[in-house]
């Protein structure tokens, strides 16, 4: 399939469409709405479901290769928001709220990464087993960085309601947060249980996941959409960020990967991962460790625009820049 | 009925889900025995939600000695309110054996 | 099979009986207790699945065809509540308390609608692949209707309570409710994303389906029965129409729907729509738009006596009669 | 401490899920700054359950100044009593800060 | 407003949640005409969980008459307390129309 | 296959792993927590799939066999709770804390006895299809025999705050309780209905219930972990009781289920059940009408101890127990 017909099949698709209908929605202000308990259970499973088929690939293949991607993949996590946080300075933006942005553009979304893996599935193009590993490398060092400089800048968190010491307790909440457990603990599992193991679970952690991800799209959308009011309180600066900085993450992604001797399919995973803002993780952890950033922008930036542009423009785009590359 | 009504002040705090297990540990450093979580949601005048599932709040009731309610509103007073988005207040109330909660007999 | 095979497999289907079992739970006074997100997720999960699988189909068939059948569903949804009305007055009930039972039974109900169509599919009668167009179609025009009624007799709804115009507020609702929304949505995106774009997510759309409405029909069976002890309250005479008004609504459902050229298959399913009362829509709708009216007489009647009625006996019924008047 | 508590009034309502969007509407209407939902079920007087997922509450909790909260209950007596199974009651609190909910400052 | 606010009681109790329906039972036993429960969770002197799924508490609320009250508190100290994890508060608020709550005219 | 591949198969099955996963998360102090709806509707989901599987097998066998082993079950939940009971107060234990250990010891966990149908399949073992039948068969008898030893110690639960006749009300709720209502319904329903009404359910009840069991198990990692830091509160005693009464269970178990004329795939279930203790529905039972009992002695036995200890080292053990027995 050319590039136009792989795009129009990604906005067709019903993961997308799924999307779409959550933010119609919002926007008609229906009563729809999805029960949280129901979406945090949803969570674990595509979680642990993407750790799980990984590990299970990982068993099969060379686990060596994996050094260089890894290395790739924290080298991202770590450059990222050193460079946004600079831009985002120049932009005349705080010092709390550049490095609240820095660190959601500097980790990662889920979702984002599955939707790759769903559109490379569709198109035919093979990737390396391991990318889950590489999810669950950057959605940390980010956050990390990005409390680091704002500490520098002398935005250094509320040092009385957290009793102290909240750079260290975000970085031990952010390691021992459920994504990065349920991650590398469906990795493992994946890994030492092998095919014959993972046989008789595939059923759910095999079959189910693309479906139930359009539940998951659905509620997001919801979200984003909801979100979009916001967008006033944001401004164009901001709006242009969220748009133009994904697309140099993911240029930047490509030709790290083809350095570190990845196919090109994991270039397309390694790219999106660059380009893609965490909208789960990193909220949580700012909003404890630098309440005095404002969560309309980030949230906004991150949920309502960047997150919509990947699944839409942004997986076809990146997928082109890395064949053009790797031709 | 041996047992004698001993008053007591009740503080309930509203606040972001996400401060939860920070907003306890406040409660029982300012000399709380236990405390009551619930689920919440609501609508304030900073009207901001700061996580992704935004508008979900969480409600902490703790039943304390007057003292250590004076000692936790202006512990939120100072540390909590300039940043976070919290509402609290405090109740008078009455309950069956006080010393449980920190009541001196004769307060 | 024959008349009597088809009633015996419908009776002893997990679908049935999972609807008996849990009004023996409820009756025997166990602690068996659905957690009410579970069942709000289940409700999106069918609403959206029959509308991906009604989509899928339609683009498959000839769309023009479409057009008779909504004629004769709306015609449904606006007749029905005028004659229930009619007749409930006559029968000397109230003017909210008539207009609130002519809302329901105008209206529709889902799972009886899926009901159908596994009752179809497990006799091999073929059925027209838009049917869940008109299931959407259904739902809101009765209640407008009724609250018309209402109006007109002088039982104009809360206006305190409500702010005024209770009324548009009531079609706004239902036009925006999650299900006509759920329903359609599901419509359009199996359209747009086709048999190719369906695939991948059929595992949970469409192998589930008949085994998580298992699990609904067991919440169902709960209400249903707790339902029943208000039975005293309602008296014979609703009883009465709860009853019989179905099968009358029936004969005009196959009637309308060999007139506008529906195959025998369509016409169970028209059929099958026109007999059953809503029970989760149409209650949320008249609870605030009608507050006068007893939610005792309303409840009882469509989730405690029309539904199961429908279930295991109106379905093959309605079968027999449509069978019947083809050939 | 130099915040001093300022006196308040918490009017809790407990109605039928279906009402909360109306409910909070008009606890707004009368001058609240703010409110606080939380799920909940109970039994009441009339027993009544009006939807099919029968027996759920909604809880609204709003903290407003007195007069405000004279008008919120009689806005209740006269349009939602009649009408729906609504619950309601007042209690007097303290609040640091008060400004914020609508309380004038020499109340 | 014609509608005067009475005086009446409002007797919160947590405890844990498979107590819930005997709760209630001894909620209505006392004389309440009706109550509200929610979900809850909590920490307290005992610190025990008693179930697989633990820290799960329901919470309580009901609106009597102060009388009531008082023999609601009785029954609790006497016959939960000693073997349940159950802590209980008495507020006094105001509502409209007492009588449904069984309040006397002129208590 | 051989015990010891057998043993490292179970092992490194995913059921396993995602318990120790859940184990970690809670010892690392990880912020994953899985939303109690969901737990309660996977709960709903299991007892139904094992009533409903078994009920399928059993009308296809012949229903005339289960008359033994439903006596071999029926002495074993009374006989356990005698001979527990008396040991316990031997070692010093309180009325109340024995008469409460005794009944989790005497009752089973529905958990355990889906992990040894798991193991049994994939070591190619068959077995009785009407065994979830002796599963719902054991849950009750040793809870009322606990209560009965414990009102003759006179320890005799909270007379004032159960309103009196708390024995019977144990009964009544024991009985009716939802997991037993669950598995005999499954049962009944899966009978009726027979292969043909079950095929349109299968994917649900038949092909997810092995991956949705590992997100349970994950769950129960998690509370079984925190359990064990109430275990310097338990003592050693305890301890050597959690883990040496299971395996003398066992043994007792497959004697009995051979002199029934079960097969050795019956035996390894019914050892299984005999050395399994109930976390869920004992707990619950046993704290309203035995509230003198400490919690933590009877949680953290069970659930923190012979529960890993059966799913780890248990079941391999008792199936090599029986098939030495049967050669
Ligand atoms: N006047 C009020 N009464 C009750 N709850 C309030 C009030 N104002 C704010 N809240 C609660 O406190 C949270 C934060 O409020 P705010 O800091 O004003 O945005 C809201 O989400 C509400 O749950
Ligand atoms: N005395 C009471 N105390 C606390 N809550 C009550 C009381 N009476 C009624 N309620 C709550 O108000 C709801 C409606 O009550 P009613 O209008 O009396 O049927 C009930 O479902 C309860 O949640
Ligand atoms: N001081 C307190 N304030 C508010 N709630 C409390 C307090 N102490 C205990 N609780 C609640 O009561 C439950 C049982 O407490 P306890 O019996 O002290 O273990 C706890 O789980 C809390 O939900
Ligand atoms: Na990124
Ligand atoms: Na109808
Ligand atoms: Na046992």
């Amino acid at each position: 399939m050319d590039f136009l017909a792989l795009a129009k099949a990604n906005l067709l698709s019903p993961l997308l469409l799924c999307f779409a209908l959550g933010a119609v929605a919002t926007l008609v202000r229906s009563d729809l709405r999805f029960p949280e308990p129901v979406f945090n259970g949803l969570s674990i499973y595509l979680m642990l479901s993407i750790g799980l088929r990984g590990g299970v690939e990982l068993g099969t293949g060379e686990i060596a290769h994996v050094v260089g991607p890894a290395g790739a993949a924290l080298a991202l996590g770590v450059a990222i928001p050193l460079w946004s946080y600079a831009l985002l300075r120049w932009m005349r933006f705080g010092v709390a709220d550049a490095a609240a942005l820095a660190a959601h553009y500097g980790s990662v979304s889920a979702v984002t990464f599955v939707a790759v893996l769903a559109y490379l599935d569709g198109a035919g193009i093979a990737y390396e087993g391991f990318v889950p590993a590489l999810l669950a490398l950057m959605e940390v060092p980010a956050i990390v960085v990005a409390l680091v400089l704002a500490n520098m800048g002398g935005a250094g968190g509320a040092k009385g309601a957290g009793g102290g010491g909240s750079m260290g307790q975000a970085l031990r909440d952010a390691v021992t947060g459920k994504s990065v457990l349920l991650l590398t603990g469906g990795l493992v599992i994946g890994w030492l249980a092998g095919p014959a193991g993972y046989a008789p679970v595939k059923p759910v952690f095999g079959d189910l996941y693309r479906g139930l991800l359009c539940l998951f799209l659905l509620e997001l959308g919801l979200l984003a959409a909801a979100r979009l009011r916001d967008f006033r309180r944001v401004g164009a600066a901001l709006g242009a960020f969220a748009l133009v900085m994904p697309v140099l993450h993911a240029a930047v992604g490509v030709a790290l990967a083809r350095a570190v001797g990845m196919g090109v399919g994991g270039a397309v995973v390694l790219a999106t991962l660059a380009a893609s803002a965490s909208y789960i993780a990193a909220p949580a952890a700012i909003r404890l460790a630098l309440p005095q950033a404002n969560p309309s922008y980030y949230l906004t930036a991150s949920l309502a625009m960047t997150f919509p542009f990947n699944l839409v423009a942004g997986i076809p785009l990146y997928a082109a820049m890395a064949q053009w590359w790797y031709s | 009925m041996t047992d004698a009504l001993a008053p007591m002040r009740l503080v309930t705090i509203v606040a972001e889900e996400v401060l939860a297990p920070r907003l306890v540990a406040a409660v029982m450093a300012a000399g709380a025995t236990g405390y009551t979580t619930s689920p919440a949601s609501g609508l304030g005048s900073r009207g901001l939600r700061s996580t992704t599932l935004g508008g979900e709040n969480v409600r902490v009731e703790t039943l304390v000695a007057p003292a250590a309610a004076e000692r936790l509103m202006a512990v939120l007073a100072r540390d909590w309110f300039p940043h976070y988005a919290v509402v609290a207040w405090v109740a008078e109330v009455a309950v069956v054996r006080g010393e449980k909660y920190g009541a001196k007999l004769h307060e």
